[in-house]
């Protein structure tokens, strides 16, 4: 009964990551909480959304937004949901190692988001002193996008974590579920991310 | 391990055996013991409030002190005595009233316990580190942001490691429900008390974020300098507001739910006929929980929203008197025509019907927000929430240890004791109580710490203060009775009560692994279908074969201690910034159990069908 | 259990057709993307049209992740479906709640 | 419609009298007595939802009591076995659809008296009052006349009076409850209501919302007093002079130790707009001394050498340094003298 064993294509369910019960609980706990950051994402939204005119005569959402950079993070965000999905998709035909590269790539292209993250807080600090505690709007700002950051933050080193353990082992009833769990949670950021270019940079930019 | 070798052993190894337990029973013990102690807690609380509302201008507290005793009551008593309380029962009775031998998530389950648990703890700490939270259960800003000293930080994380605890647990009952039902145990067959639970889950899962974001903003700008609630730098305190009752309306549900299936399960034992109107009293669940989510803003009247949202709101909220309604009738009407037992499980449901309608009618006096403008904030209020929750809750939590005591323990409790226990809680309560609504319209603001003499407001509160002690006297029974059973108490069947659904299909206490076989479900009220069609078991839905345990885990304790370290970082780093190597060790302590878990494969062990026969006899 | 398996050449050109719907969604969500992002850079429209169009370029998008990437359409989501909708109705009311009657 | 609203109502009112006389309320302070339009209009939905209540808990309670005497568990029977009623449509039709009308009756008068209340077409004409809520004191500024009062609020009767309020700290709620609900008042929005009084008298007002340890203690005082006194009263305060000599020697010593010990920078007499401590241009006509105390020499004595022991956490301890008995009672002396107008509590019925 142990679901240990690496997997042949003989024996691979058509669905590795709900074959098990315990593969099914992961998939449904994980849908759950997300349901749930859903609520937790749409108060940091709606607070945002509350203060972002509450600038405190510090720099406005149009002093500071630029949207070159903001498109370079999304293009990369999104094309890293894509890759997800490929990654997936070999699970599925049980091709081990298709699946971890494709995974690497999603990390990667994560890492670059996180970079070019962290570099526009850095602008933002130095060029215009537009910090944490300038103003209400300031608070908003970096809370929303921190958490959002701090998501995929937590999203890479789960993925490097899984990649790392099972890269010897091979794909098995046991690490599917966690492998596809990941991929949801992913995605899941990037629909986080739509929401914040959305409402914090283009229309912040509109006005 | 193998199942005889958990009878005899030390104490050092009980106590092992308690920290890393992810059996959903024992961990319900932990739940029944830490929120009971928390309650004790809370009920001394209320014991030091209504001293000094004995009489006018008391001096028995101090100003500050009385509002740290409010604050830490009211916070106490909801989040770290009754929500574990409920969710000891569910984690106890839940998987067994579905079949299920253990939960989704057990190591999850531990971990929400532990969470739950440091977080109370830390929580309670404030009070020998320089004093309590302050501001009200309800931390409005900017009360809160100016509150001095480190009372309201504790608040702030205390709840926010509990909070995280809860919304696990939240999480692993709605996973549980839906993946680990018996066979035949369809969704129209469930219990009301797994309903409700399910419900209930929900409702944590959609409500608690709110609090958690809610909390993080108070967080930051007391520890970190933002802005979020700073008038001078544009904040907006009303946005706390919004943020709590979000959460905090649906949290009252949250309460009153399980306790409403609580009384469902008990009232249709004890008149011997099943549930009038299941299928309403599912969907009354449902709706409510549904209605519980666009009524915030009644707490906020008197904010200032304008008359629009003032009326939406009023109307909203009555909206939950018809289905409530329903299910009071519903409830009326399953004892019609049954045959009643009375004894102490069935005095507490029975109690709480009338107690009940009174506190959620005067919900509905509220919900008009005109006349609201009067109530909000005085004894009114306090009257009518603790009309429900303790007349609904609290008779529900006690109601549903008397009914599964036997079922958790397997012992009776002694019933002479229980009756006792009830009349005077029960007349204390209604003394307590039910004059705090003339109080409150006779001018007493609530979170008063003295009213003033010449005011008209003596006598009520002193006969307040006297229903008070009867109520912690009847508490205090309670706690002898549950000594008293443990060492002298009548051993239980595993079925004493003539019980319907399936947790009285197994021993009292249970084995472990719960079912030696799954059971086969073929209707709403499975034992009692196969009482009456002369079985009186249930069958099997598989033949006896291995069973697949999950492995037990000192991480979540570990990783709940790294919390609770990371706390205290937070809260003195404000002072002292070498208080930040607390936060890194208690984070890197958290992460490193985090990835030890996820790196180690669990793959948990089988009981042999060997030993289960051997077990049988 | 063999026609459960991946080996299976009807599953097999299943997940090929899968792949490619998500490969058009894909191609879809670039392309809303760079009209959101244009309509903003040319500064040529109104606010008052701008918004609500990039607050539907947005919403489109994201049903593109949930339903193809997520595979919220499929069969055995029910659930998940359900978990989502309730947290958006509870998002919905959140923001509702924030954004119009917080500075009242 | 208002007829029968009428007859119940009299019948409530007198029972409430009874109620009242039974000891249990303070005149102009509980809410059960109303005596001002914003009490009225919540009174009578306090009342309309009394009787639905009653009613409902009525039928409950008979059916709850029925039962039990009914269907207890008699001796000899103990093994029937009841009929396994599965439910009945007719029954949950109308235990569903009687609670709607019931809820409906409800809010239709609610609704309405929601938007009543929240009119404010009258203010632009109306008095205008400027309330500001202080940790733990109330500070009233009578818009277009150049007054000040803290502690005691001026209202003529038979009038809507507006207030706009604002909080300079934390949040605190306005409370009068035998004429009006309440508001909240909170620092970063302006919040109006109106008040209007029936009948001359002096009414407590409360603070209801948590603001600290002295919370309890943030009463004031509303003086409702005629249309002409009120007018007389304005007139009066207008011609104070801050700068005036009080008549006796005690007093004179009472108002340069006043100005000697610091009291100045945050108390004022005259209309300027003092900021940190309650306006005393009428201190010696208040009812109170910091809205809890009788106003004699002895208490305000106390107040001023340690008003910590009488408010905790109040923001005028430890600003101003420390007086002996002496020129505390000097200043007591001299500040029970700033009598500026015949109209006080006490003329109002206090
Ligand atoms: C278990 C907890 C619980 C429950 C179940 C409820 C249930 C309800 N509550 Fe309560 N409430 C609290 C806990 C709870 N409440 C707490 C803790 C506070 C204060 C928080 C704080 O400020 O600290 C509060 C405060 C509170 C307020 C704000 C008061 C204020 O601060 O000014 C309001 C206002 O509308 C309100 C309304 C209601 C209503 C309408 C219900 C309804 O759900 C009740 C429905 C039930 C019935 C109506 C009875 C049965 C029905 C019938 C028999 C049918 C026929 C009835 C009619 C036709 C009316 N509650
Ligand atoms: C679950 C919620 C809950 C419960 C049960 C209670 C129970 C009680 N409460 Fe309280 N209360 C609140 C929630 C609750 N309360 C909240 C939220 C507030 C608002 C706080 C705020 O303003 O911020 C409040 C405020 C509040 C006030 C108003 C304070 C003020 O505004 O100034 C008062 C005053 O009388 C009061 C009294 C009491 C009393 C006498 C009890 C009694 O019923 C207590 C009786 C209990 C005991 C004496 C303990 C008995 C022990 C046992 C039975 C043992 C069990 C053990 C095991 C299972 C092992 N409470
Ligand atoms: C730091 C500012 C400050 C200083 C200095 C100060 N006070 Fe006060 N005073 C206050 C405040 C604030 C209150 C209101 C306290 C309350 O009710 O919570 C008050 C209240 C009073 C009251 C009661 C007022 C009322 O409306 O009933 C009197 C009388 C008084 N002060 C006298 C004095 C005298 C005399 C001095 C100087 C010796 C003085 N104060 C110095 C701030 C100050
Ligand atoms: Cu001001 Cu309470
Ligand atoms: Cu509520």
């Amino acid at each position: 009964m142990s679901h240990d064993h690496s997997l042949n294509p003989e024996t691979m369910p058509q669905e590795p990551e709900k074959a098990t019960l315990e593969g099914k609980n992961k998939f449904l706990g994980l849908w759950f909480f997300l349901g749930g950051e859903t609520v937790l994402f749409a108060s940091l939204f709606g607070t945002y959304l509350a203060l972002r005119n509450s600038t405190a005569n510090g720099p406005t959402a149009q002093d500071l937004f630029g949207l070159e950079l903001v498109f370079i993070m999304t293009m990369l965000l999104l094309t890293s949901s894509l890759t997800s999905v490929y990654a997936m998709y070999h699970m599925k035909n049980n091709d081990f190692k298709k699946m971890q590269l494709w995974l690497g790539i999603t990390a990667f292209l994560g890492i670059g988001f996180l970079a070019c993250e962290i570099y526009e807080f850095y602008h933002y600090i130095h060029e215009y002193e537009f910090t944490f505690r300038s103003s209400a709007f300031g608070s908003a700002f970096y809370t929303l996008v921190g958490f959002h950051g701090g998501h995929v933050a937590f999203g890479l080193s789960w993925l490097i974590a899984i990649m790392v353990r099972n890269a010897k082992r091979g794909l098995n009833l046991y690490n599917a579920p966690k492998y596809y769990t990941f991929s949801l949670y992913w995605h899941f950021i990037d629909v986080v991310w739509v929401f914040i270019f959305t409402v914090v940079y283009l229309m912040g930019k509109v006005g | 391990m193998s199942i005889a070798a958990a009878q005899k052993k030390g104490f050092g190894a009980f106590i092992w055996d308690y920290l890393t337990t992810v059996d959903h029973k024992k961990i319900a013990h932990l739940y029944l013991v830490g929120g009971g102690f928390f309650f004790l807690l809370g009920g001394l609380e209320a014991m030091f409030i209504r001293i000094q509302l004995i009489k006018p201008e008391n001096d028995f507290l101090s100003a500050g002190l009385y509002n740290e005793m409010i604050t830490m009551h009211g916070t106490t008593m909801i989040f770290l005595a009754a929500m574990p309380l409920l969710i000891g029962l569910m984690n106890a009775i839940m998987p067994l009233q579905i079949g299920a031998r253990d939960v989704a998530f057990p190591f999850l389950n531990s971990l929400g316990f532990w969470l739950f648990m440091f977080g109370g703890i830390l929580l309670n700490c404030s009070w020998f580190l320089g004093g309590a939270p302050d501001a009200g259960w309800t931390s409005y800003t900017p009360l809160s942001t100016q509150s001095p000293g480190h009372g309201v930080d504790f608040y702030v994380l205390g709840l926010q490691i509990s909070g995280a605890g809860t919304l696990m647990g939240g999480i692993n009952f709605l996973v549980t429900i839906v993946t680990m039902r018996a066979p035949g145990m369809t969704y129209m067959r469930m219990p009301l008390f797994t309903w409700t639970t399910f419900v209930t889950s929900v409702l944590i899962l959609f409500a608690f974020p709110a609090l958690t974001v809610g909390l993080f903003l108070l967080m930051f700008d007391r520890m970190f300098g933002s802005a979020f609630f700073d008038v001078a730098l544009g904040g907006n305190a009303v946005i706390w507001q919004h943020l709590f009752w979000i959460f905090g309306h649906p949290e009252v549900y949250i309460l009153i739910l399980p306790a409403f299936g609580v009384f469902s399960d008990i009232l249709s034992t004890f008149s011997k006929k099943r549930l009038f109107g299941y299928t309403a009293m599912v969907f009354a669940t449902i709706l409510i929980a549904f209605l519980g989510f666009m009524v915030w803003a009644h707490h906020m009247f008197t904010v200032g929203l304008g008359p629009v949202a003032n009326a939406i709101f009023a109307i909203a909220t009555m909206a939950i008197a018809v289905p409530t309604g329903i299910k009071i009738f519903n409830w009326l009407a399953t004892m019609w025509g049954g045959s009643i037992t009375i004894n102490s499980a069935m005095l507490w449901s029975l109690a709480f019907i009338p107690s009940f309608t009174i506190g959620g009618m005067t919900g509905v006096m509220l919900a008009s927000a005109v006349a609201d403008y009067q109530y909000h904030d005085t004894y009114f209020v306090v009257a009518h929430f603790h009309y429900v929750i303790v007349g609904g809750v609290v008779f529900g939590i006690l109601a549903a240890l008397h009914y599964w005591w036997p079922k958790l323990f397997g012992k009776i409790l002694n019933e002479a004791m229980g009756k006792w226990a009830f009349w005077l809680f029960f007349i204390g309560f209604h003394l307590t109580f039910f004059i705090q609504h003339f109080l409150g319209l006779m001018g007493m603001p609530r979170r008063y710490w003295v009213f003033l003499e010449d005011q008209g407001l003596d006598t009520g509160n002193l006969v307040s203060t006297i229903g008070a002690l009867l109520m912690g006297l009847g508490g205090l029974i309670f706690v002898i009775n549950i000594i008293y059973t443990a060492f002298k108490g009548e051993n239980a069947s595993g079925d004493p009560w003539d019980g319907r659904t399936l947790e009285w299909a197994i021993p009292s206490p249970p084995p472990f692994y719960n079912f030696k076989q799954t059971p086969l479900v073929r209707g709403l009220d499975p034992l009692w279908i196969e009482k009456t069609e002369g079985k009186g078991e249930m069958t099997g839905a598989e033949p006896i074969g291995d069973i697949h345990m999950p492995d037990g885990s000192i991480l979540p304790f570990i990783m709940s201690i790294g919390f609770f370290i990371a706390g205290f970082g937070f809260i003195y780093q404000t002072d002292q910034k070498a208080w930040l190597l607390a936060v890194f060790a208690g984070m890197g302590i958290a992460l490193l159990c985090m990835l030890i878990r996820s790196l180690k494969d669990y793959h948990g062990y089988h009981i042999t069908k060997e030993e289960l026969e051997r077990e049988a006899d | 259990m063999p026609d459960n398996t991946n080996t299976n050449s009807f599953q097999k050109q299943k997940n090929k057709d899968e792949m490619k719907k998500q490969l058009i969604s894909f191609a879809l969500m670039i392309g809303f993307t760079i009209i959101a992002f244009a309509i903003v850079a040319a500064e040529v429209m109104d606010k008052m049209f701008a918004v609500p169009l990039l607050l539907v370029l947005a919403v489109v998008q994201v049903a593109f992740q949930f339903y193809y990437f997520m595979h919220m359409k499929d069969r055995g989501h029910e659930f998940p479906a359900m978990m989502i909708y309730g947290g958006v109705w509870a998002a919905v009311l959140t923001i509702a709640a924030l954004v119009a009657i917080v500075w009242w | 419609m208002k007829g029968w609203m009428g007859k119940v109502k009299s019948v409530f009112l007198l029972s409430l009298l009874a109620l009242v006389l039974a000891g249990c309320g303070k005149e102009n302070l509980t809410a059960f007595v109303p005596k001002g339009y914003g009490a009225e209009s919540s009174m009578n939905l306090i009342i309309l939802s009394s009787l639905i209540m009653l009613f409902v808990f009525i039928i409950v309670f008979l059916v709850y009591v029925i039962t039990l005497v009914r269907f207890r568990k008699k001796k000899g029977q103990e093994d029937f076995v009841p009929k396994q009623v599965e439910g009945n449509k007719t029954l949950e039709t109308v235990w569903t659809v009687i609670p709607i009308i019931l809820v409906l009756v409800l809010a239709v008068p609610t609704v309405a008296a929601t938007f009543d209340l929240a009119d404010e077409s009258g203010a632009k004409d109306g008095i205008n009052i400027d309330v500001t809520g202080n940790q733990y004191w109330w500070h009233f500024s009578y818009a277009g006349e150049e007054i000040q009062t803290s502690q005691d609020l001026y209202i003529p009767t038979g009038e809507k009076v507006y207030l706009n309020m604002q909080s300079s700290d934390v949040i605190h709620s306005l409370w009068v409850p035998s004429i009006s609900g309440k508001m909240d008042v909170s620092p970063e929005n302006e919040n109006t209501m109106y008040i209007e009084a029936n009948e001359e008298g002096v009414y407590w007002g409360k603070c209801a919302e948590l603001c600290g340890p002295s919370h309890s203690l943030m009463d004031f005082k509303v003086v409702a007093v005629s249309p002409e006194e009120y007018e007389q009263w304005v007139e009066e305060m207008k011609k104070v002079d801050p700068e005036a000599q009080p008549q006796d020697a005690v007093a004179q010593d009472g108002k340069a130790a006043f100005e000697e010990n610091n009291c100045m920078s945050c108390h004022a007499i005259g209309s300027s707009p003092a900021a940190v401590g309650p306006n005393l241009t009428n201190f010696g006509d208040r009812s109170k001394i910091a809205g809890i105390l009788e106003p004699t020499k002895e208490n305000l004595v106390q107040w001023i050498r340690d008003p910590e022991s009488i408010k905790p956490g109040n923001k005028m301890t430890g600003n101003y340094p420390e007086l002996s008995e002496e020129e505390a009672s000097n200043i007591a002396e001299y500040l029970l003298q700033l009598q500026p107008s015949e109209i006080t509590p006490e003329s109002a019925g206090n």
